[in-house]
């Protein structure tokens, strides 16, 4: 396939060395389906090497790579080039994280608001020999939120995240919802409880930013929404 | 350097180096265990590799058709080309069953059958439907929970540590050290018991499925420490990756009925696999489309095939193979529904790794001999549980399973055993190999060498494999090993450090690709997924034993006397036919 | 690490869910405003005939009946917004809310430029 | 390192369910407001005629749910904003006296135009 010509702007900044983070500009030749991150590579051993990024699995399912492109949060090893019409990229941190260095961000306090929610099934009741009993139906109501790969896009796009980072973020209000809507789980009402809180649940304003920041296409929102009701039949 | 240089001195009872289903799940046990553990992984927990496992989990549970442990048993024996220890086989097969339940309590959303069990769908080799799954991202589901419940057990986590140095001496493990990828500095985990599960090596091949963290870390790291690694020739090649990219298309676009075909448009199959053919197995279906591209019928001339999955229909796409559908979209533009897909042989599993026995403590010879305190499980293990090709699913099942098993002798080791007191100077291992890389004068980049490595691999010891070939790969491997002498790196900051560690994997793969090669070179046979134009039979004669291989001063040392064990009057060897 | 803290991220390329949040938001302040002054306005009910109609005259007036087609924008945007975040919250409105957005404000606007004929046009 | 993101056990459940009850009560209070005052009617609206609708008790009840929703609703509203963009403990207090004590008084206003306009 025919080469192209591309600009990229990234915004670097190094810890030891910069007090703000600055854009760089880098000119090079594309293939028409290179991903950014192939691109970012390309960069990186090409060009100048010590650009930082995350990476592994190239291939959508690992989440290490979520990144801000033309003011939107893409997975990188996902996104070809030609899903931008110009021929300019834009490259950035995922915005409403600290950056560490480059494009990488703390994720830290990410996988912190995670363990906060308890993620993990609580159970009263007795285990059976063999497996829990759980209906295909019953198994299909979590099996969409069950996709999410932890790539923090869709917490780092939500606008309430900007203004309080304190917000626990639709990704680990839908870890909520794939446990509360768990049929094995009896850990509705401790869960309902941490989430029922200013910093929780109630800071998400149906903003859809993350729905169309995910990169499995998740209808977070919907999840939240019935979580919503949830804990107001719970708690009034 | 002095352990006082060291940024942090942990001492912890049993650091885990590696995050994935086997790490994970040895920490929790050790965690239930109520041992202190450490996890050092060099991406979030999360990010490991075994996320990527989209078709199943092995296990006979029968719960859609008739199935035994014994079944299963027989089945990966076949499936490792008789290669396989037996008795690490029987342990897995009847361990697995109990690994699957664990998993179903802990939380991992599986996929139902209409009574509400486990639902299991057939796979390639199993002769059974013995796949349990949930939809196609099994290894996602099961690695996130397994997280989550390490996150409940308070199991304490190094993330992004990466592991540069492993302190043995006398045989026995002390401990590793580690540099902190995030803010730079060294530091040294003093330990009784650690436990080497880093995952598969397959970033030695251009085209590969695998991530760009699976460089076989761990394994340089026990070449240099003059230990062996096991069977290291055998790698298995998975047909349908993407064409370029080597991403993996889930192995159930074959099972829902997709066909492979040439430039001419005919389904090639039926010249290789008549009864079978695009059902039979990854190593000859693999086999097959490289012949084809070899001879000239690859599509447009290049070095590909197709994978048509138009007959299938847009409703069955759409519902069974979503992700392959998306993946096809995604990176190379192309709608599976309306065109088929270009897809090349991928570089997937290594069959090989660091030698143990069946309570995964690390040995170091022929004899069985252990170094004290020192564990491994999960892809970097050998065990050997694959022997010269492993099924699909029964993979993470090892991971898992042993993983559990790890964590059980750790655990036993780490309540009665002891501190073994630091080697002197524990840093300096670690440091010579950044410093040579920070402070380097050379002009030689990492990146390039890698590049060559990879497409040279690919080139001469991919899926057809002949004396010539390997030859030229072994004076090129030498090449490079010089070339990286003199390599520097751009970045010479502390905070994350791209370069640094990329640099350092490479060191990693270009050691254990050495001894690969030798392995490939000695043994004179065909046996799985290990393929010799020049000596295409298996030859039970001679080879029905493992390589065990050593790096030394002088080059490549390997011991064939490591016998396989078989049940002679259960499961002897027979022609592998499907 | 550094730290950017923002109340919005401008630079962030805004979507059809986002737009609506800014305006639902700007025009819940804007009719806090109007309600306030109407609360206060009408209060001069209590003050007898006189100050009363005197006011309503003054409101009258061509430049507050150009306020008041504004006005009545705000009050349909915040109103069919409102109901289309309720129709999220409570009626599976998530899978179709681009949809259930622009039908909304479709509604809106025919009610709005109907309203602001009737208006306009009785501007004396 | 370990944090806890949770600010209060007070819930916002309430909050938020009251929010959508007064608006869809607003919504069709507001509207028909609209449509009665400034199209009908056209805005020339005299006090004789509004003295004369308020001898309906009915009609008060209205105009009593409509500033009892109208002013909870908004100044709600208003301490969502807040909330959302004011972390700082003590300024959030002061807003919040400020938003209630404002609230209050514009209801208390309201009362007294339904109150005296019913007794004139
Ligand atoms: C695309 C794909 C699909 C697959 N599908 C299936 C399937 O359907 N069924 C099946 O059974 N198998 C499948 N496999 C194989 C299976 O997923 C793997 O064999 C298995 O998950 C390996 O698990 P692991 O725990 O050994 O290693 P990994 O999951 O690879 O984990 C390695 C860990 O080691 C850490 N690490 C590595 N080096 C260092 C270092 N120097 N310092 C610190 N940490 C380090 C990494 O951070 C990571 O956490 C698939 C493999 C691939 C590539
Ligand atoms: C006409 C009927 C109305 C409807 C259907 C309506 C609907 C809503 C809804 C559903 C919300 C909640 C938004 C959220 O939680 O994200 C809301 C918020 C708000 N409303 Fe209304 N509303 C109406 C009238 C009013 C009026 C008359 C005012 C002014 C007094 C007002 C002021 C506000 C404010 C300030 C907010 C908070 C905005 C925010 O949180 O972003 N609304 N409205
Ligand atoms: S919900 Fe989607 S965007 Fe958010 S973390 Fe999960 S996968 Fe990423
Ligand atoms: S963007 Fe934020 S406000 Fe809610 S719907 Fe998504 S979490
Ligand atoms: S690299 Fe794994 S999701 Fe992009």
């Amino acid at each position: 396939m025919s080469k192209q010509k591309i600009s990229i702007k990234i915004l670097r900044y190094n810890p030891e060395k910069d007090n703000k983070p600055h854009w760089s500009s880098y000119q090079l030749e594309a293939e028409h389906d290179s991903t950014i991150l192939d691109i970012l590579n390309e960069i990186r051993w090409n060009i100048d090497g010590s650009l930082s990024y995350r990476r592994s699995c190239r291939s959508a399912i690992c989440g290490s790579c979520a990144i801000k492109v033309n003011g939107q949060n893409v997975l990188a090893c996902e996104t070809p080039v030609h899903k931008f019409k110009a021929k300019k990229l834009k490259i950035e941190p995922l915005p409403g994280f600290r950056i560490i260095k480059d494009l990488v961000v703390d994720m830290d306090n990410f996988f912190e608001k995670l363990k906060q929610i308890k993620p993990f099934l609580i159970l009263k009741k007795s285990i059976p020999d063999k497996e829990f009993s759980q209906s295909p139906e019953q198994f299909s109501d979590i099996s969409e939120s069950v996709l999410c790969i932890l790539c923090g896009a869709c917490t780092s796009s939500c606008p309430s995240l900007w203004s309080n980072p304190e917000y626990l973020g639709p990704a680990s209000l839908l870890k909520a919802y794939r446990f509360i809507f768990d049929t094995r789980d009896d850990g509705a009402i401790e869960r309902i409880d941490i989430i029922n809180d200013k910093n929780g649940i109630w800071r998400c304003h149906t903003i859809f930013n993350c729905m169309e920041a995910c990169p499995k296409n998740i209808n977070i929102t919907e999840f939240l929404s019935k979580l919503k009701v949830k804990v107001v039949e719970n708690s009034i | 350097m002095k352990i006082e240089e060291a940024k942090h001195y942990h001492r912890i009872d049993a650091v885990i180096v590696g995050a994935g289903l086997a790490g994970l799940r040895a920490a929790l046990e050790l965690a239930k265990n109520n041992q202190e553990v450490g996890v050092i992984t060099k991406v979030y927990p999360t990010r490991s590799h075994s996320g990527a496992a989209q078709g199943g989990i092995a296990a006979a549970l029968a719960n859609v058709a008739e199935d035994s442990p014994e079944l299963h048993m027989f089945d990966t024996i076949k499936g490792s080309d008789y290669l396989g220890d037996q008795d690490v086989i029987e342990l897995f097969v009847n361990e697995s069953i109990k690994t699957v339940y664990e998993f179903e309590h802990m939380g991992v959303p599986f996929s139902r059958t209409g009574d509400g069990k486990i639902n299991q769908r057939p796979f390639g080799g199993h002769s059974s439907p013995r796949a349990c799954f949930s939809a196609d991202i099994t290894g996602h589901v099961l690695l996130h929970t397994l997280y989550e419940q390490c996150l409940k057990y308070q199991v304490h986590f190094f993330n992004e540590f990466q592991v540069f140095s492993l302190l043995i001496k006398d045989n026995i493990s002390r401990g590793v050290v580690a540099w902190d990828i995030r803010n730079g500095g060294l530091h040294i985990f003093h330990s009784k018991a650690v436990l080497l599960a880093t995952g598969g090596y397959g970033r030695a091949f251009k085209i590969s499925s695998n991530a760009f963290a699976n460089t076989g870390d761990s394994l340089g790291l026990i070449l240099e420490n003059h230990l062996p690694l096991e069977d290291m020739e055998f790698v298995q090649f998975h047909p349908t990756g993407l064409y370029k990219h080597g991403i993996l298309l889930s192995e159930a676009a074959r099972g829902e009925g997709g066909y492979i075909t040439n430039n001419e448009g005919e389904r090639f199959m039926k010249h290789y696999a008549a009864e079978k053919m695009e059902l039979a197995p990854r190593d000859v279906v693999s086999r097959a489309e490289q012949t084809e591209i070899i001879e000239g019928r690859g599509i447009n001339g290049k070095a590909c095939v197709h994978l048509d999955l138009r007959h299938l229909g847009h409703s069955k796409i759409m519902e069974r193979l979503p992700q392959v559908r998306e993946l096809a979209l995604n990176y190379i533009n192309t709608d599976c529904i309306k065109e088929p897909i270009p897809i090349q042989p991928t570089a997937h599993y290594s069959m090989g790794g660091i030698p143990a026995n069946t309570k995964t403590e690390v040995i170091r010879n022929v004899n069985g001999e252990i170094i004290k305190g020192l564990y491994t499980a999960g892809e970097a293990s050998c065990l050997s549980l694959h022997g010269a090709n492993r099924l699909g699913t029964n993979s993470v099942q090892g991971a898992a399973t042993f993983g559990r098993i790890a964590g059980e002798s750790m655990s036993e080791f780490t309540k009665s055993g002891s501190y073994e007191s630091l080697i002197p100077d524990p840093l300096d291992q670690a440091q010579k190999k950044i410093s040579q890389l920070i402070d380097g004068t050379g002009k030689e980049k990492h990146a390039p060498i890698r590049e060559e490595l990879q497409e040279n691999m690919t080139r001469y010891l991919g899926i057809f494999r002949n004396e010539k070939d390997m030859l030229i790969m072994k004076k090129k491997i030498k090449e490079l090993q010089e070339k990286y002498r003199q390599v520097a790196i751009d970045d010479k900051g502390e905070v994350f450090n791209l370069d640094l560690i990329e640099a350092f994997e490479l060191r990693n793969l270009l050691d254990f690709s050495e001894v690969l090669i030798e392995g490939a070179l000695a043994r004179r046979e065909s046996r799985g997924a290990h393929y010799r134009t020049d000596f295409p039979k298996r030859d039970d004669e001679h080879w029905l034993k493992h390589t065990l291989s050593w790096k030394t001063e002088t080059g490549v040392k390997l011991d064939h006397s490591k016998k396989v064990i078989i049940y002679w009057d259960r499961f002897p060897p027979q022609e592998r036919k499907y | 690490m550094y730290k950017r803290t923002k109340i919005y991220d401008l630079s962030y390329h805004n979507f059809i869910g986002s737009w609506a949040w800014i305006l639902h938001r700007l025009s819940g302040l804007a009719l806090i405003f109007y309600i306030t002054l109407h609360i206060w306005v009408i209060n001069t009910l209590t003050q007898g005939p006189e100050k009363f109609d005197t006011i309503m005259n003054f409101l009258n007036s061509p430049l507050f009946k150009y306020l008041e087609v504004g006005l009545w924008g705000i009050i349909l945007f915040h109103a069919f917004n409102g109901v289309r975040i309720i129709i999220v919250d409570f009626f599976k409105g998530s899978f179709a809310q681009k949809k259930i957005f622009f039908l909304l404000i479709a509604i809106a606007f025919i009610m709005w430029a109907t309203g602001s004929y009737i208006i306009i046009t009785h501007i004396n | 390192m370990k944090k806890n993101f949770k600010e209060t056990s007070k819930s916002g459940a309430r909050g938020w369910l009251l929010q959508r009850i007064s608006a869809v009560t607003l919504f069709v209070l507001l509207i028909l407001h609209f449509i009665t005052y400034h199209f009908i009617s056209m805005g020339i609206i005299k006090h004789v005629d509004i003295v004369e609708k308020m001898k309906s008790p009915w009609f008060n009840l209205l105009q009593f749910i409509f500033l009892l929703t109208a002013v909870y609703h908004g100044f709600n509203g208003i301490w969502t904003i807040v909330e959302d963009y004011i972390q700082m403990k003590l300024i959030r207090i002061g807003l919040f006296s400020t938003i209630l004590i404002v609230a209050f008084s514009l209801f208390f206003i309201g009362m007294l135009t339904i109150f005296k306009t019913v007794n004139l």
